[in-house]
């Protein structure tokens, strides 16, 4: 029987599989990648903790909706400033980026 | 159910496996996308048939999509080595790999609070409910963040006019 | 009396500086009338409560024109203000030395005059409220806001020194990084005293007086650590020597205003928060930190009074001076009896008056001659009479003539002390200071005042218009409180005899645990 | 009116108040109405002194046991309660007298004297302050009180001797003077602490009571001994007793009135005056007085050995008042009140007239300073000549001259109380025979010197040929022959066949009255000793029997070391130019670097430990990403390990 602990633990390590990518990649884009699947990763467990906890009340699915809005968001801004560095740097390999030491 | 949730959860873990150790960006996109997929499949069993519906939307729609646009925008030279590793890669990966440890004991060490009550059949319809009279307000502001979203990624991703 | 005065005289400044905010700022007059107006309002009022109290308070004591709104009813703490014999000098103090700032001369103002005053009314108002309240988080509430107004307007309108390698950024900084690092100590101390008050009474409070009703309960250990805490804090405040470096370093990169404010009344903050705080809450703890006190005291009167004979920068001649008078003022601390505490809180309103008039003609003469290094002046009585009699009254003042403010006070301080047999040693060290004293301000007034004329002043004018106000008022009180010092020593009695009884309270409740602090 | 004068004595000294406050806040433009008003002021002073004086001689007995005070509480607290008020004695009521008359008398002076000078009001307003200053110090009934006043006069003479302070020498000098009687107020404040601390009051009165029972207060003879050599130090400074002499000669850059005023009859005297007021602390203690006595006799004959070989008119009559006042000191180590404040009087009678005589002879030369320059004067100024001659025969004690009498006294009890009277009493008999030498030698230089100076400047021949001298008007000639009438016959009120001996020595006095009788040995044998003086001077000065240059070149290095004051000064300027301000320098050093040096360091050791952590801030969001889930896999390793239960529960026991 699949319970509430398999779904649990399988977005846990999907969240870190995707924290890895975010923590171990050069490139920018896979650095988004890697959010975007920790942010589905999220999701996953709003909606299982909502399906077996409270199955009656759809609270986490909402949540979900808003969470998927906001990544979208966000990759659709991270893209463009991505864009908008490489023009500049002609690179997109974070590793080039330390401007936020002074 | 037993069978559909293992074979889902290795394939999804698996392609996101290899989304981040592929080599070559523009794979790793493809990977994402079954990473994205089989998700939305995991929601299928988790009865949220609307959210999977949403999932592949925009995750496997919208989000792939940008992002192929965005390797399109940025990516040159040689493709295979365009997702490399950086130099902290060894250590981001023991710390994940500690993290999904730790994260599985607290699961399996916890009790859950788990009810038995069946969830209702028609979900769409009670998340436009909740989301149009409990959840009004971060609906509205929702919208408002993808409007700015939208116009500040325009605004940044332009490109700047050199004055004189 | 209904009437809220205190709370008046708090917000007569504040008005005034909201009301410089909706003026031009190329009406520079307009502004400093305002500023004028309303810090006298304050002082004028001022006076009054001071001659109510003396006549009708005096016998009773105790705080007088309170006022009571509770605001953050959780944590205890209590809009409330009061006034008694101690801190009615200092306010009296620091309006006289508000008002006349105000009309002082200083170098570099006129350019952003209106930025200048709105500050400076800032600042009186956070000096005034740390002597009205009688609230611990009141009191350090308004000690904070005086930090910072300072710190800007060093670095804006401040100088630089000629004899020493320092900016006025540098003067800024390290008097306020002082000031904070004091007050850091001082919060902790304070926090630390509430929690433990709240926990014996059930109930938190701020109050000061509250907390000195507790005295007793603490134990010997705690007050000794939190009087510890809180007397480096106050003391730094106070330049105590080895911690005294800021303050001839911030004189001598601070404006004529703010030097005033500063050598006149802020430091006297320390010596207030020290005796109404540290001495009433934890007796015990100031029985056990008192020779330490003593004996640096002697090393502030000694040491600076010494260092001001390798002087060559006016404003550092002063500056010094004024922390080798801190010692006296310590060294009356020390002596933790009535007497010794009657003369300290009585020197601190002497030195007060006299600094301000020394910061005020010194700020003059740097305003006219654009120079403060001594060998370069000379002979300036020749061009600027007004000001060299000015000069020559506060350098008598600083030497402690009798008939000025500054005697009585200082030979009261001895009195107090020489009583202590323990503190005969260094209070009789202390008193070569008065000789030194003469030394330095004799040859300082000789130097930049006689002398043959020199052709390079004739172009300097003297003391006219709104700058003879500083002259005239300092004067005033100068030898109104020298020639009649019951009208400050009486005040002052009244408002040290609580804190006196506390100390003898404690030396007994000493001596039966044992007697060895 | 002696009932209103006794019962107001405070308008004495507050009369000279209104006139100084007048004169600075309105009259300053008006330089002849503020004379005016100054000089009505202290002739009021001065008539009610005269009535006071008569008013203390009708009451005769009763004023010496019972001083007439009357005083008001100035600030009080518990534990320490200070007045201010009056106490009138005849020692107070003599001093009140002398004061105001030569205040009077030099204000007068002065009219002709600082005629046309621009600070002519200002000089008027000094003047006035310094007489409130010194007459609140004569009628103080109490030591604190003297001592407020004690240094408004210090004041007073800084302001005066600096009167032109455009000039460097005076501003100087105001400053060394103000200086070095601060230093001995330095000790004088000291004492009276200690006696505040130890006797509970300051209080004249009281204290002659309570110091008598030293022992009861707790103190030893030799504590009381310390301070009462302590507290002596005050006088030391402000009567110009060795070693802080060193100020009073210099004083002279002074207007001349002033230095008649100030640095000869009045001010100077002060110290003696402290002294006789607190006698009582002194004789408790026979070391102390020996100590005084030796003080005033050492200073006496250093001074005068100084006054032999100076060149300038009032360096030579400021050294003679370093030595007189060496006298009264000697007296009053002797303990005898009524010989030093005799002396006190006829001292302020001739010596302001010779001040005045020479500030008359300055206002002829136009400043000319050096006596050599002199000669001859008695033609051009004979009212001055003949006042400055009697001034000359007075101080050298030669009779009927007000110095005879006086300087008569002293010797005399200082021969009483020497093992060569035969009736010696006191632990110090020894050295007071030493000290009787050595004042009779003084005698006898004093006679020498003044007369010196006197044949340079008045016989002979004007040796300035560009000068012409000149007498001066009235207002400067008649306080000179006011005081020299005075010189010649203020001794005789201590004339002991007077009334059956209730002369001055009855009304001052200390202890029981008892009638000195003439000692004719001793009376004979200064008289000789002046003579043999006075011939010396008139051998090598009027006659030129022996040439001066000769003799200075035989005794060189005497001459030298007496012409340079015996280099105390200079060692003085050493000890201040390299010691005192070399600890300033030094310290100032250790200000700069080490205090300054530890602040700064703290400051860059912050800047040092900044620029290294900052290596810790890639830049790079990877890194801290990356710190931050360490630090949660950190934090979560820790807490589940650690034995909190709190920590443990919610970090692994899930949601509840």
């Amino acid at each position: 029987m699949i319970g509430l602990n398999h779904f649990l633990v399988f977005s846990g390590t999907l969240f870190c599989i995707g924290l890895f990518g975010a923590l171990a990649k050069r490139s920018a884009i896979a650095i988004l990648m890697g959010l975007e699947v920790m942010l589905t990763a999220v999701n996953i467990n709003l909606v299982a903790i909502s399906r077996y906890v409270t199955p009656e009340y759809l609270v986490g699915q909402v949540f979900a909706v808003f969470v998927i809005a906001v990544a979208a968001a966000e990759v659709a801004v991270g893209l463009a400033l991505i864009v908008a560095i490489y023009r500049n740097r002609i690179s997109v390999n974070v590793e080039d980026f330390d401007w936020l030491k002074w | 159910m037993v069978f559909m949730f293992w074979l889902i959860a290795i394939i999804t873990l698996g392609s996101a496996l290899a989304m981040v150790l592929n080599k070559n960006i523009f794979r790793s996109a493809l990977f994402m996308v079954v990473t994205f997929i089989g998700v939305a499949a995991m929601y299928v069993l988790l009865q949220a048939d609307f959210l999977a519906a949403v999932q592949i939307l925009v995750y496997a729609g919208a989000i792939a999509i940008f992002i192929v646009f965005g390797i399109m925008l940025t990516v040159r030279g040689n493709m295979k080595q365009t997702n490399l590793f950086s130099k902290n890669a060894a250590l981001a990966g023991l710390v994940s790999l500690v993290l999904v440890v730790i994260n599985a004991i607290m699961v399996l060490t916890s009790d859950w609070p788990v009810s038995e009550a069946a969830p209702p059949v028609e979900t769409v319809g009670q998340i436009a409910e909740l989301m149009l009279t409990k959840f009004i307000v971060p609906f509205e502001v929702v919208a408002v963040l993808l409007l700015v979203a939208l116009l500040g990624a325009i605004i940044i991703a332009k490109e700047v006019k050199k004055t004189s | 009396m209904d009437f809220p005065v205190l709370t008046v005289i708090l917000l007569a400044p504040v008005v005034g500086a909201l009301i410089s905010v909706f003026i031009p700022k190329e009406e520079s007059r307009i502004i400093k009338a305002v500023a004028g107006i309303s810090t006298f309002i304050s002082l004028a009022l001022t006076i009054v409560i001071y001659f109510v109290y003396y006549t009708q308070h005096l016998d009773t004591g105790g705080m007088a024109f309170t006022e009571d709104i509770p605001w953050v009813s959780d944590l205890g703490v209590v809009y409330s203000l009061g006034v008694d014999g101690f801190s009615l000098p200092m306010l009296l103090l620091t309006n006289v030395i508000g008002f006349t700032a105000v009309f002082s001369r200083s170098w570099s103002v006129e350019k952003r005059a209106k930025e200048f005053y709105i500050l400076l009314m800032i600042l009186i108002v956070g000096v005034m409220g740390t002597f009205v309240a009688r609230d611990l988080f009141i009191f350090f509430l308004f000690y904070e806001v005086v930090v910072i107004p300072i710190y800007i307007m060093v670095i804006i309108w401040g100088s630089g020194s000629k004899t020493k390698d320092v900016t006025k950024e540098y003067a800024g900084m390290k008097l306020t990084i002082y000031l904070l690092v004091g007050s850091a100590f001082l919060l902790a101390a304070m926090i630390w005293l509430y929690m433990e008050a709240a926990e014996m009474r059930g109930l938190p409070t701020f109050d000061i007086a509250t907390l000195a009703s507790l005295s007793s309960q603490f134990d010997q250990q705690f007050q000794i650590i939190v009087f510890g805490m809180m007397g480096f804090g106050f003391t730094v405040l106070l330049s105590m020597f080895p911690f005294h470096s800021w303050s001839p370093d911030g004189y001598a990169g601070a404006p004529t205003a703010v030097s005033m404010i500063h050598a006149g009344v802020l430091k006297k903050i320390g010596g207030y928060g020290l005796i109404r705080i540290g001495f009433f809450i934890l007796p015990l703890g100031a029985k056990f930190w008192a020779p330490l006190i003593a004996i640096l005291a002697v090393g502030n009167v000694v040491y600076a009074a010494l260092i001001c004979l390798a002087q060559k920068d006016m404003k550092y001649v002063v500056g010094y001076s004024s922390v080798s008078h801190m010692g006296f003022v310590l060294i009356g601390f020390a002596s933790l009896n009535i007497i010794g505490l009657n003369g300290a809180v009585a020197n601190m309103f002497a030195h007060g008056v006299m600094s301000a008039l020394f910061f005020s003609m010194v700020g003059y003469i740097y305003g006219a001659t654009k120079t403060r290094y001594i060998p370069d002046l000379g002979g300036l009585a020749h061009q600027m009479p007004v000001a060299a009699a000015g000069f020559v009254v506060a350098a008598m003042a600083s030497a402690g003539l009798p008939g000025l403010v500054s005697f009585v006070p200082e030979f009261t301080t001895f009195v107090g002390a020489f009583k202590e047999a323990s503190l005969r040693i260094p209070a009789i060290i202390a008193l070569t200071g008065v000789v030194l004293g003469a030394v330095y301000v004799l040859r300082m007034v000789a130097n930049v005042l006689f002398g043959p004329r020199k052709e390079e002043w004739d172009h300097v004018e003297d003391i006219r218009g709104s700058y003879w106000i500083p002259v005239v008022v300092l004067i005033a009180f100068i030898v109104t409180f020298g020639v009649f010092p019951s009208l400050l020593m009486d005040m002052v009695n009244s408002g040290m005899q609580p804190i006196a009884a506390k100390l003898v309270d404690a030396a007994r409740v000493a001596s039966q645990m044992g007697g060895n602090i | 009116m002696i009932e209103f004068s006794l019962n107001n004595a405070w308008l004495i000294p507050f009369l000279p108040a209104v006139a100084f406050a007048l004169i600075v806040l309105v009259l300053r433009p008006l330089p002849r109405v503020s004379a005016f008003v100054s000089i009505t002021c202290i002739l009021i002073s001065f008539i009610m002194a005269i009535s006071i004086g008569i008013g203390v001689i009708q009451g005769g007995e009763k004023f010496v046991e019972e001083p007439f005070k009357k005083a008001v509480t100035w600030f009080s607290m518990s534990g320490l309660k200070i007045e201010m008020g009056f106490q009138i004695d005849p020692t107070s009521a003599m001093m009140l007298f002398v004061v105001t008359l030569v205040a009077a008398l030099v204000q007068i002076y002065s009219i002709g004297y600082m005629h046309g000078d621009k600070g002519f009001s200002v000089f008027y307003a000094y003047l006035s302050l310094f007489a409130m200053s010194m007459l609140g110090l004569v009628i103080a009934p109490n030591l604190l009180q003297m001592f407020v006043f004690w240094e408004l006069v210090g004041l007073c003479s800084y302001l005066l001797i600096g009167f032109w302070w455009y000039k460097y020498s005076a501003r100087e000098a105001a400053k060394k003077a103000f200086i070095t009687t601060r230093t001995g107020d330095f000790g004088l404040l000291m004492g009276i602490l200690l006696l505040q601390i130890f006797f509970g009051t300051l209080d004249l009165q009281e204290l002659a009571v309570r110091i008598p029972n030293f022992t009861e207060y707790g103190l030893t003879a030799g504590a009381l001994t310390l301070i009462a050599a302590i507290l002596f130090l005050g006088p030391i400074g402000k009567s110009g007793q060795f070693p802080l002499h060193v100020w009073l000669p210099d004083a002279m850059e002074g207007p001349t009135p002033v230095s008649a005023l100030i640095h000869a009859a009045t001010m100077v005297v002060a110290g003696v005056y402290l002294v006789g007021r607190t006698l009582f602390l002194f004789k408790t203690v026979p070391g102390a007085m020996a100590f005084v006595a030796f003080m005033g006799a050492f200073t006496a004959l250093f001074a005068a050995s100084i006054a032999i070989t100076q060149t300038e008119m009032k360096k030579i009559l400021a050294y003679s008042t370093v030595s007189q006042l060496g006298y009264m000191m000697l007296a009053l180590g002797a303990g005898s009140l009524t010989a030093s404040m005799f002396h006190l009087m006829t001292h302020a009678f001739f010596k302001a007239l010779m001040f005045l005589g020479a500030g008359s002879v300055l206002h002829a030369m136009h400043n000319e300073a050096d006596i050599w320059k002199y000669g001859g004067l008695k033609k051009y100024m004979p009212i001055t000549y003949w006042t400055f001659l009697i001034g000359c025969l007075a101080i050298a004690g030669i009779f009927p001259f007000a110095g005879f009498f006086s300087k008569d006294l002293i010797l005399e009890v200082v021969w009483a109380n020497s093992t060569l009277s035969g009736h010696a009493h006191g632990p110090f008999q020894g050295l007071y025979t030493l000290l009787f030498i050595m004042a009779s030698m003084t005698a006898m230089m004093t006679a020498f010197y003044m007369f010196r100076m006197f044949f340079i400047c008045f016989h002979g021949e004007l040796r300035d040929k560009h000068a012409h001298p000149h007498e001066s008007p009235f207002s400067m000639a008649m306080p000179l022959v006011v005081l020299g009438i005075l010189s010649v016959v203020g001794g005789w009120v201590g004339w002991p066949g007077l009334t059956e001996g209730k002369a001055f020595g009855y009304f001052v006095r200390m202890g029981e009255f008892e009638i000195v009788h003439a000692n004719w040995t001793l009376i004979i044998s200064s008289t000789v000793l002046a003579l043999i003086g006075i011939g010396g001077a008139i051998a090598i000065y009027w006659k030129n029997a022996i040439s001066h240059e000769e003799l200075a070149k035989k005794f060189a290095p005497l001459y030298k070391l007496s012409f340079n004051k015996f280099y105390v000064d200079e060692l003085y300027l050493w000890i201040i130019h390299n010691i005192i301000d070399g600890i300033g320098r030094a310290l100032w050093w250790v200000d700069m670097h080490i205090v300054d040096g530890v602040v700064d360091g703290v400051a860059k050791t912050t800047k040092v430990l900044g620029s290294v952590f900052r290596r810790v801030q890639t830049g790079k969001m990877q890194h801290y990403a990356l710190v931050l889930f360490a630090g949660v896999v950190v934090l979560v390793i820790i807490m589940s390990f650690a034995d909190t239960s709190v920590a443990s529960l919610s970090l692994l026991g899930g949601g509840r």
